[in-house]
């Protein structure tokens, strides 16, 4: 249902159509999204007007987001900004942040990578000094932050001065039209997913949940986002491998089918064993993401790692099987190969997550 | 008759296996009676040893055996095939000889169908099957043959008309294995394994009987054999794990099993020993190299995903949902896991992976790892072919033109024997 | 005569040169001199521009030219392949009509042979050429057509007879592109470049005489041209390769040279820009990283094999033995070099992968190395076909059975068109 | 010719019979290919009986012995053994060593190598004390030794008690039959190539040049062994690649040649590309090794990885090729994929040579 649902909201024209703009999404249609289907709010508890769903039904949501390429803010919102203030807010904060985001009244991002590209918490220099009445000043600059200019809330890591590593880490909110907040859009290789350098000169902020105490709920925030940029992905990679496979049985060269062609059927076999396997991995990560399973952080590396190689390489076949046309922009395929391919690396590449995916093992 | 449910199927298997259950009994006499109650294979029909109980229930029962510890019916390897083959294809006849003493374990069984000729091509066989003074006689080769020296029966597919197309030609008997015609050679693998038979006949014989199904009919009971055979692939060696438990009848029922093992005791290594690389990779300190740490990575990702594949396919399964995808690729997911597991084995092991027999690392496991990994993407279907099915049965891509099945199979190109 | 040897050719045209080449002169006056001194095309024909010289002294010519810094004849793009194309298939009248003109740059050219329908399967061309009151009038659609925009005049393959099986139903001609009834529109690629065009016929028209070869002999033109096309695939680029020196008639070359390489801006990052790797890699500091420096290694592996490769094909060419395989894996090696170095880039650039344009690094150039690289394995032939092509021209594997060649093309199953 | 030679004098029925023996070849079968052919000294200079030629004629020598997988101690004997001598040796210990091994006469190999398994100098733990008369004691274990058991002559790297890294290290020889050497034969995965484990107590051995100078000439005797190794797996791999490609034209399957089927082409033009790649590397690894091309360490080092992946890849596909009849002890696509697995790892496996390339081009 889900899945006609967004077919028909987000075909390739209207995908088409916002990637083209600056936002990236538009308000009416994020506001219906979730009146309609409550979306923003799946795994929000209902004490704070979500869906009182978890990771596994989140994750049928992001799967049918990343085939249907969804322009709209929500893994910025729902996955990144709602995950982390839930794992770090206090009950009292909780109450005032979560159900706007539930309602679709506010869209927020989690603004932690920065320039230097690391998606460790380690790698947070911004620093917070504490300001006027508990507030404190936030300085620095994050970027690859997920519709960062469009957001209403910000969640931003920062840290202690002096501090480094693991410590002295917090998580702090801020309007997205804070003063002394600069957002700039950045071209992004992949268009419909908007990213955003945001500088950050003595802005006002609130902290969010303990001070000092960050590094854990936003490891583990991002941990459970990689388990759902897995699932957006394997979305992605089975609409491109149906493409393919549809135009193959359709498409005729040499007076027969190129479907019939045993090189194709054994690439279809191929991608189709990639696209399967990777499946698995994202279900298990989301069933142990659902489970708060003492594994989550080796499966969910091991499912964004995993979604990663088969996403890209299905785009990448599946251009291949389309020939000339495929590369052509007005078929659809390029769009999925550069969410494919900015995925790759978004949250961390494969040999990263593979190395955080031992660890975790403790191998 | 009302329908079956579960209580009370478990109740009744319960209550018959407390009356009846003795671990001091010859296995022969235990099965024997177990056969008679038709609790040994309670989805056969009543007149053929079973309880004639809708198939979900065999995990029920089974449950009650394990429980308290019961053997069950021989099944494992070919005579689980053959029995399934008979049961739906054979006659009265067929089922009245042999059902029962495949079930006793009394007698062995093992499968003819492939030839040096047709290794992926089976419905290509050349075997000639000629009917002389009332009785069958069989000329030809087949290879590939598991525990043919063992075995008192073959399920033999063999060719009765090659002036039809290939499928049409062919038909399927039961053949004494016992006899002067038949001869039985080893075949030797690369790894120094035999796992394997040659099996020749020289006008081997049948009674006219032994027919099973109809003259041209083979290929369809073939199919069942081999639907049976993909479907308990994993089943099978299930089986046969032999109890731990202390006693005369699981002494003989481990020495049974051990019969039926015996040519796959190399198949651990064949499938890559991923259970081995963390405790090998730490032995020589490979561990800490961070290049090696990717490939192992990269293996556990396979061989975890393929896992987490089969697990969902079983799922589906259970809960009666039409079979995915993902229920299709286990023997290519295999053949991925068991290659990058020979690639991790051999960066971890480095130079001592020259080595092998009492030299080699683990007392030459290592080795045989690394020399039985090929035949992993052979066995049982080639991964090209296993593509094929893939593509063509799951995802009903068209059908490759072909030339030689729409034609009498005389006219069709074939191999000359070697 | 007596046989030519390299002195000799070598003096005369060093004499010549040394009389005429003057880089003050214009570039339509000096190619003028050069066309009709015979030393511009030296193996050409004596009446057709050339010194009648055998092939061999190309490079011995090209040698001296390059010594004074003499520009040479125009010959880059499809202009090169027209003249080769028109000097073995034209008759008189082409080769008067269109050779001189080509030689000199006044023209320039395009290839009108692929269509949307037809990609791998050039023989499936649907375009139609009809004869109407003694005009060729020409209705279809080609695709993949570079610097159409430029073009005075296009090789057109279109189909004369869909009675007779594909290939003897085709023809080929020279069509003026500056015509009403011939649309040119640039096709945008995922990369945001529009090398191509979509060319559109609507009534187009060509006099009788502008068909090349015989009516139904398409197919042995086009091949000619394509032959020429795939032995060109490098020196076309090579030939593109402006002269850094100053004066007039060296600007009006770049300026010619600019226009022809235009679509091929991209081309360096279609191939991965391995050039950059080790820089990138310095500065991102992935350089201290083992497994990157192994995926780099591992490209440098492939790409200077690649690299060896070619030069050994050449050495063999220049040597005069007859081509091994090592010649026609140029195109496939390049295939893997450029996708491997999109591995690699990525894992160099990490989180700035994402990023395009001014924010992307290097300027940019580096997210158009991600998204161009999968048209290297297309473009020119698929790597599908090139495997096909070394399966059945190299090692010479039995074609496959086809069904499409033996019919009338009218009951070939066709793609309806888009 | 040298391959006609090759073919008749070892064919696989030969093959299977030598590496069914202790030893692994035959001293008479070795004399006769020096006498007709004057191989063992190929690259050996005329002035020392050798016939003067380089490295290129060497590679083409290992690439037809590769191809038909001969066995013969020349590997151990010309290419470790006699470049070392060359290498490190005197004038005058030239003139007396390399002779005899050129003539065919004596059989000789280099152990370095020990339990360990590095293929660097810096492996070296042996430990060489001076003795009477100018002479040095052994004491140490020496593994992986190439012919080890058999050869009349043992060129061993040893190094100074105490030392560590590259000094201190220096060659000696010393007699097979020495007392207090215990050689034994290794159980060898690949049995045409036969490896022996030899223990020292207390061997007696000469200096071979200069003391605690052999770092420099061992490291170039390895440098240029892989050279010469490449050139062999290459030999093999065309061998495995034009057997599977015959194999696939007579098999008939479906009514039809194996080799007509597209997926069965496009296998077999991958192995082409494979083969011809790793070609070209072995080849210029060869001109490299010929004119002492200070880029030989790199090139060596590229063509050793880029032949052990494509030989062994070669193999897998001719298994794969055969089917079922490839995977039998009778079929001889077994011997050649033996010889691939070992050769993978001997003098360093794929990924070490990567790395030694890097560092070798400063990178």
């Amino acid at each position: 249902m889900l899945r006609r649902f967004l077919q028909e909201k987000s075909p390739p024209a209207v995908v088409r159509r916002l990637m083209e703009t600056d936002a990236g999404w538009e308000r009416d249609a994020w506001i219906e999204l979730n009146q309609q289907l409550g979306l923003t709010g799946v795994h929000i508890p209902e004490e704070y007007g979500g869906q009182g769903f978890g990771f596994v039904e989140l994750g049928i949501v992001l799967e049918e987001m990343g085939r249907a390429l969804l322009c709209a803010p929500y893994f910025s919102t729902t996955v990144l900004a709602a995950t982390a203030i839930m794992n770090t807010g206090t009950r009292a904060q909780q109450e005032v942040l979560l159900p706007p985001i539930a309602l679709g009244e506010v869209v927020a991002t989690l603004a932690f990578t920065e320039p230097n590209g690391r998606w460790d918490a380690s790698g947070i220099e911004m620093n917070a000094t504490p300001g006027d009445a508990g507030k404190f000043r936030l300085d620095g600059i994050k970027s690859f932050v997920l519709d960062g200019h469009t957001a209403d809330l910000i969640v931003v890591a920062a840290r202690a001065p002096g501090s480094s590593g693991e410590d002295g880490l917090s998580l702090f909110t801020t309007p997205g039209g804070a003063a002394g907040l600069t957002r700039r859009a950045l071209k992004a290789l992949d268009p419909t997913r908007k990213l955003a350098r945001l500088e950050f000169n003595g802005v006002e902020a609130e902290l969010l949940g303990e001070l000092g105490g960050a590094a854990g709920p936003l490891t583990k925030t991002l941990t459970q986002a990689a388990a759902c940029l897995a699932s957006e992905m394997v979305g992605g990679a089975e609409r491109l491998r149906v493409s393919a496979l549809d135009y193959a049985n359709l498409r005729m060269q040499f007076g027969r089918p190129i479907a019939s062609f045993q090189s194709m059927k054994h690439k279809q076999a191929d991608m189709l064993v990639d696209v399967e396997l990777a499946k698995s991995a994202a279900y298990a990560a989301a069933s142990a993401a659902a489970e708060d399973d003492p594994e989550l952080p080796a499966i969910a590396s091991l499912a964004k790692a995993c979604a990663s190689e088969a996403y890209l390489q299905t785009a990448i076949n599946t251009i291949q099987i389309h020939g000339g046309i495929g590369f052509t922009w007005d078929n659809d395929t390029h769009l999925w190969f550069k969410r494919a391919k900015s995925s790759e690396v978004f949250l961390g590449d494969p040999a990263w997550h593979r190395e955080r995916m031992l660890q975790a093992w403790g191998v | 008759m009302t329908e079956p449910n579960e209580a009370a199927v478990r109740a009744e298997a319960r209550a018959w296996l407390e009356a009846n259950w003795n671990a001091e009994l010859g296995l022969a006499e235990w099965r024997g009676r177990l056969i008679d109650s038709g609790w040994g294979m309670p989805s056969w029909p009543k007149e053929w040893h079973g309880k004639g109980l809708p198939p979900a229930f065999d995990a029920v029962v089974a449950e009650e055996m394990r429980r308290v510890g019961a053997v069950g019916v021989a099944r494992s390897g070919v005579r689980g095939l053959a029995a399934a083959t008979l049961l739906e294809h054979g006659g009265d006849f067929h089922k009245a000889k042999f059902l029962r003493r495949i079930l006793t374990g009394e007698d062995n069984w093992c499968q003819l169908f492939s030839e040096p000729g047709s290794g992926s091509d089976l419905a290509g066989a050349l075997t000639r099957a000629e009917l002389k003074d009332g009785r069958w006689v069989f000329n030809g080769q087949k290879v590939w043959t598991t525990s043919a020296h063992h075995a008192d029966w073959g399920l033999l597919l063999a060719r009765t008309d090659s002036n039809v197309p290939k499928h049409q030609g062919l038909s399927y008997f039961v053949l004494d294995m016992r006899q002067a015609g038949v001869e039985v050679h080893q075949l030797r693998q690369m790894n120094g394994h035999a796992s394997f038979n040659q099996v020749f006949f020289t006008d081997a014989e049948a009674p006219a009987e032994h027919l099973v199904g109809e003259v041209g009919g083979g290929w369809a009971v073939a199919t069942t054999t081999l639907m049976h055979e993909r479907r308990g692939a994993d089943g099978m060696r299930l089986w046969g794990a032999a109890s731990e438990r202390k006693g005369r009848i699981y002494d003989e029922e481990r020495a049974e099993i051990a019969t039926v093992n015996e040519p796959y005791k190399w198949y651990p290594q064949r499938a890559g020993r991923v259970d081995l690389v963390l405790e090998r990779a730490k032995a020589t300190g490979a561990i800490a190299d961070p290049v090696v740490r990717q490939e192992i990575a990269k293996l556990l990702t396979l061989s975890k995903t393929a896992e987490w594949t089969a697990r969902r396919a079983r799922a589906a399964q259970a809960q009666g949902r039409p079979p995915g995808p993902e229920g299709s690729l286990g023997k290519l997911a295999a053949s991925h896991v068991a290659r990058a597991a020979a690639r991790v084995h051999t960066a971890i092991t480095g130079a001592d992976a020259m080595l092998t027999g009492e030299d080699g690392p683990l007392d030459g496991v290592i080795a045989e790892i690394l020399v039985s990994v090929p035949a992993v993407s052979i066995a049982g279907g080639t991964d090209e072919i296993q593509r094929n099915i893939i593509a063509e049965r799951v995802l009903r891509m068209p059908k490759e033109p072909r030339s030689d099945d729409d034609r009498p199979f005389r006219d069709v190109p074939k191999n000359r024997l070697v």
